[in-house]
């Protein structure tokens, strides 16, 4: 039993961190550890240099192009990246359509993708909610219908994130509305430059163009774009919600925002003691250190359960609510920190009304809600939870 | 024991009832909130007009001699409405310390002003590195020939921006954190040497950061004696804490009612989601939180004119329960809310940051509960 | 509006306070104050101080020999004797089984039993609870059979409190076994010295016996008690739960117990300093005052409501849960407050180890978990305002 | 990085939970805790024959050489069991006393005493107005002749009641709350002058009150130098806090299952209660609670011989994780079981019990949070 890294372990480390001294831009890693908008071209950038270096495919088979990482060095490399101040990879193409192309496509598929998913020629998006299917994504209703070689897709997607970028979208469309309603379900890859195709920029409370609506409006699109087995896309929902998402803890982003919140605790002087040595912020401070050094470790603890060959499954759904919980607190404590400085509401682009870090610090408060919110509710999470590893 | 409202009360609360279900939509508001002021000089005649820009104000000062149950009153109307109007600010604030500070005949000129709806103010009172601390004055107010000279920053000055008259605190003599030796000034907003940069906050209102060099000030500027204004400047504030709770009790009422309403048309797996157990216990806490708030807001409003030990702890108390119980009603509404409860163009998402943002006026949680703390403490050692 | 007693109320409220000094044995108050236990005799004595005063049955119509008092008075009354320390009143006879006579009796039932619980001449016990109908009371098993002018009971209550010491025992009992559930129940009294009748005790985890198992083996019961029609039992049932209950947030037992906790936090000096003057536990005591400040002024405004003729409905599930949540963080408290000497579980009848107040306090803690599993465990006073208040 | 237990773990793991199965019913514990000495010689002896009195010690001193890995198996174990044996106060607390502070010859017999079962021993440390700091000693060792003369009261000494020999802690120098001056010295339980109050504690253990009176001992009965107990003594009480995490950690999961069981069991309204979404969510929370202290118990344990700063943030992280997380276990086990949950005659009464009151053992979730907050001060003033 050691909890300490071996020397392959260790080396390994060392190997990220120098890449990423080397190859992180500075810029772009102060303005993730301030909370600060990345510009597309930001975010493009980084995922073409791991692609480059063959680091960007983490959860690949090696014949696809992964790195044939094991689960402690894909840990490593999550946790190095996000403390280092790395762009959040989108998972929309290597880790969500990716595995199911990998899984479930054509050799034509394969050859056609993959290969652009890893120079990052496509900035895929996510089509899975819709307004009235969120939890209960089943009941999705944008209609696919057979016509020759096209599908015609009419319907409304939602929560697309960063969908003004993409040029490509993944979909679960209705290709028969008469059964069972999982049985109905096909997936999709849409290209979104097709006519019909409309984007709509859903604003968040936090003035952030992070989501949008997607309209499909008699929108064509080639049965080659099936993946799967027609009807048979549910499958592929349910392989995607499984499918191996170790960071889904997040605890390499937290432990850089408290990092960055120790920083700022230490630099903030009111009323002539800096905020750290004031008893009441210092509580908190340490309540949230350990609340995420026990997220840590149970991360770890899958990890190594990982490494040993078992398949985390329902934990994830621990790590998902855990993680976004000390996530979300963190970005409480970071409010308070701000004091009245965190009324003004300030353009990134306009110089800041008070310390430099006030002013994103409600935006990114209330921005992170979305983290208990997406990606599966932390009530869904608990649902899983009790029906799956509590049998209730 | 009588908590019902008088028969004036009353018609006071039909009143802003009525004029917020009239003016204060959702789709009003955020074109008044979206707009170059951010807030409505139309609606702040209508203010005038309706009276209710007199309501705190002293009889003697042509007001309608309004205490804690009218300032709640109007104030948690305000909240169901999220109205945006400089009422705290020039009202509230600076018609308090005019009405406690002003000699008799200036009294009644400067209230005049406020309650006609000619004049607008902001409170400049608290200062960039004092975080919640009034006292915290590095500002000077220098005397110079018949007048005075102001050097500061004030930071954060709610509706600073659009004010005709700024009233600055600043300190002639005393501590940095001592309330001795604070003198409260008019300022007019474009007097030479006052340099604003306006700016809109994250709940939809709008403030400033002001800094003054070398302003010159006649002496008439001077509300009250030199140094003396630290105990009008507490009961100005302490009627703000008011206002602001009874705000929060407001917009959280209409919070709770929009979630609520929520739960019950929306539909996940053939059924509203307010069928679900887990959930409709989470609703009730979230009530039970409101109850709090309403009721902890009621006591301090009742409270204005008791002893000071009782006025502060109730005050305070009411300021951190809104901290508390207003952050759970706010994150658990989003988050019932699902992704809906994360856009901007849902009202429940404008209610969730006024609510959580008011933690932020006048004293946040963390900084309440250091008073309750220390009351606590020196009532042992005094035992 | 005016949150101060009218002069009215004040003189009330004098009047009071004069008699519990005169009236209220010193030890007893002491007793209650540091949650100690008291003996039977002591619970006698008090009721009857207050059926001879014509205090004790608060809420009966004056015709029967209630005081007459305004919701206000009430609560005044209440108020005033918790922070005095006088002894919890039993509820069983006064407030539980007494409205039931009054509102559904016979005239016999009325002459006989109302003046012998104002003289507390029986001591009585509640039968609702049965080991396979807590929450769910209407699934009760317990079966009274008609033959002549006796019903013959068999079956179990259990949480019976204080039961050892009772000599009546008001039940729900089945005597129509074919119907829907609600609609065979009847409403019982039972001399709990009839043969037949077992008092089993339950323990509780604190070493009290506070609750007990009532075992009734074919009891011969006079028809005669039979309170009500026959089948109609859940009538009184539901009647009674919806009976005014002022004194449920328990607010009066709390401030006693929150300035009991102060003295303790002033008197305990823990490594030179005294508790109330550690920053952490100050922080906890002052955050408590703000709760109970908080379940104070709604319960008022609940009073108030009353006053004005409002009829509480729902509103006392909230104040159930708003008032024993606080009773039981306070019990939190004054366990932390006793630190190791938390530790020793001695009888009372021996010399404490360690402060006097330090070892009832961890058992104090324990006992206290009933509050919000009995009367209504608070999980049913939720969805009691689900439904009742919220429409859910 | 590797989180598997090797085959010595391994084997003893299953060693402890077989015998926590075999001997240690719920109904086999009830008649051990009522029993005249609160637990059994039986049973200690199974213990000494299994060689778990030898795991912690070194190999010097004729033990296992455990480490933290195999104080948290064994302290788990014991957890599932809520295992009454003094094992934490002889082995683990006085043990590695022993251990850190004897001479080699004096190290070898004294722990041979241990490891045989002969000898049980007690750790006489904290006092009455020091609530957890083991450096608030007032005891004092004064040297007379070859020995020494010890005076003073030792409060809620863990199984201090049925212990053969006491450890004291003594002070023969410093400030009142030092760790400099501290000497540890053996008393014979029977030795003139020392007065014991025995009592049971409300989790089903043993503890007592110890009053030394002019206690004359041996120079032999020093354990070290004089005035050099201090670093032992920290040493000692971390791996007593990693045995108490760990069977707090054991404890939870035993209250979970329970707890879970009893959901599907219990039925109400026609359906298992487990099937109420509101009640599984909070099922669900109880389990996250386990995860918690697990991970931090299993950190803690794993850095026993980390640096001084590392070491003391993880042991007092997971004290103050057993406190929180603990506590709420324990208040839902109860909840959730209802009247159940309150009987004496449940186990999961006695689970809560002691879940709750390992809080009060060695430092609360105050204690440690306070140290974790300087360090954070410390770390920052430094910086």
């Amino acid at each position: 039993m050691d909890i300490e890294y071996n020397a392959e372990e260790r080396a390994f480390r060392d190997e990220v961190r120098a890449f990423l001294r080397d190859n992180l831009p500075a810029d772009v890693a102060e303005k993730v550890k301030q909370y600060k908008r990345l510009t597309p071209e930001e975010m493009v950038h980084w995922h073409r240099v791991l692609g480059e270096k063959g680091w960007l495919a983490m959860h690949w088979p090696e014949e696809y192009g992964g790195p044939g990482w094991s689960p402690v060095q894909k840990h490593i490399f999550e946790e190095e990246a996000a403390e280092a101040g790395s762009p959040r990879l989108l998972p929309f193409g290597i880790n969500m359509v990716a595995p199911v192309i990998i899984k479930f496509g054509t050799q034509a598929q394969k050859d056609y993708y993959l290969p652009r998913i890893l120079r990052t020629d496509d900035w895929w998006a996510q089509g899975y909610s819709e307004p009235g299917a969120g939890s209960d994504l089943a009941s999705l209703k944008t209609r696919a219908e057979r016509q020759g070689d096209h599908y015609i897709v009419n319907g409304q997607k939602t929560w697309t994130t960063l969908g003004q970028h993409a040029n490509m979208i993944f979909c679960l469309v209705r290709t028969d509305p008469t059964v069972k309603k999982q049985e109905g379900i096909s997936f999709l890859l849409i290209d979104m430059n097709s006519p019909g195709v409309t984007v709509r920029p859903l604003i968040t409370l936090d003035g952030e163009r992070e989501v949008n609506e997607v309209f499909f409006d008699d929108v064509k699109v080639p049965v080659d774009n099936l993946v799967g087995e027609e009807n048979k896309g549910w499958t592929c929902a349910k392989y995607l919600l499984t499918f191996e998402r170790t960071g889904i803890a997040g605890v390499g982003i937290s432990k850089a925002a408290l990092a960055h919140l120790k920083t700022i605790a230490r630099e903030t002087v009111v009323r002539g003691t800096p905020l750290i040595e004031q008893p009441a912020f210092a509580e908190r401070l340490a309540e949230l250190e350990v609340e995420l050094m026990a997220v840590e470790m149970t991360n770890l603890r899958v990890v190594a359960a990982a490494e040993a060959g078992g398949v985390p499954g329902a934990e994830s759904s621990f790590l998902k609510i855990m993680g976004t919980e000390v996530r979300q607190k963190i970005s409480d404590l970071y409010r308070e920190a701000a004091g009245p400085y965190a009324l003004p509401f300030i353009d990134e682009s306009e110089p800041a009304v008070g310390p430099e870090f006030a002013n994103v610090a409600a935006p990114t408060y209330f921005n992170l809600r979305k983290l208990s919110i997406f990606g599966g509710s932390n009530e869904i999470q608990k649902n899983i939870i009790s029906k799956a590893i509590l049998g209730l | 024991m009588d908590f019902s409202y008088s028969d004036e009360q009353r018609m006071l609360k039909d009143m802003v009832d009525r004029l917020v279900a009239d003016q204060y939509t959702f789709e009003a508001r955020e074109s008044i909130r979206t707009s170059e002021a951010g807030f409505s000089a139309e609606v702040w005649q209508q203010f005038a007009e309706l009276g209710l820009l007199g309501v705190p104000f002293s009889e003697a000062a042509g007001g309608f001699d309004g205490g804690g149950a009218e300032l709640m009153v109007v104030s948690e109307g305000f909240g169901r409405g999220l109205v945006l109007e400089p009422y705290l600010s020039t009202v509230v604030l600076c018609g308090s310390l005019i009405d406690r500070l002003a000699d008799e005949t200036r009294r009644a000129e400067l209230a005049e002003g406020i309650i006609g709806g000619e004049t607008r103010y902001a409170l400049a009172s608290h200062e960039p590195d004092g975080g919640y601390d009034p006292h915290w004055v590095r500002t000077t107010a220098r005397a110079e020939g018949d007048g005075f000279v102001l050097d500061g920053h004030k930071a954060v000055v709610a509706h600073g921006d659009s004010a005709d008259r700024l009233i600055v605190i600043a300190r002639s003599s005393g501590e940095i954190d001592s309330a001795e030796g604070l003198s409260a000034f008019i300022v007019e907003a474009d007097a030479a040497g006052v340099h604003r940069r306006g700016y809109e906050t994250i709940d939809g209102h709008r403030a400033a950061e002001v800094t003054l060099e070398a302003v010159h000030v006649d002496a008439d500027a001077l509300l009250g004696e030199v140094g003396g204004a630290g105990d009008a400047l507490e009961s100005a504030l302490e009627r703000g804490v008011v206002a602001l709770c009874a705000e929060a009790a407001g917009a959280m009422e209409i919070a709770c009612d929009l979630t609520l309403d929520y739960l019950k048309e929306r539909k996940q797996f053939g059924v509203p989601i307010g069928s679900f157990q887990a959930l409709q216990h989470r609703m009730v806490d979230m009530r039970m939180a409101l109850e709090k708030v309403r009721s902890l807001t009621f006591w301090a409003a009742c409270s204005l004119e008791s002893d000071p030990a009782e006025r502060r702890q109730r005050i305070a108390a009411a300021k951190v329960m809104v901290g508390k119980a207003g952050r759970l009603v706010a994150e658990e509404a989003i988050q019932l809310f699902g992704g809906m409860g994360m856009m901007e163009e849902s009202a429940i998402a404008h209610y969730a940051k006024r609510i959580v943002m008011i933690d932020h006026y006048l004293g946040d949680r963390t900084w309440h509960m250091a008073a309750l703390r220390e009351t606590l403490t020196d009532t042992a050692r005094a035992a």
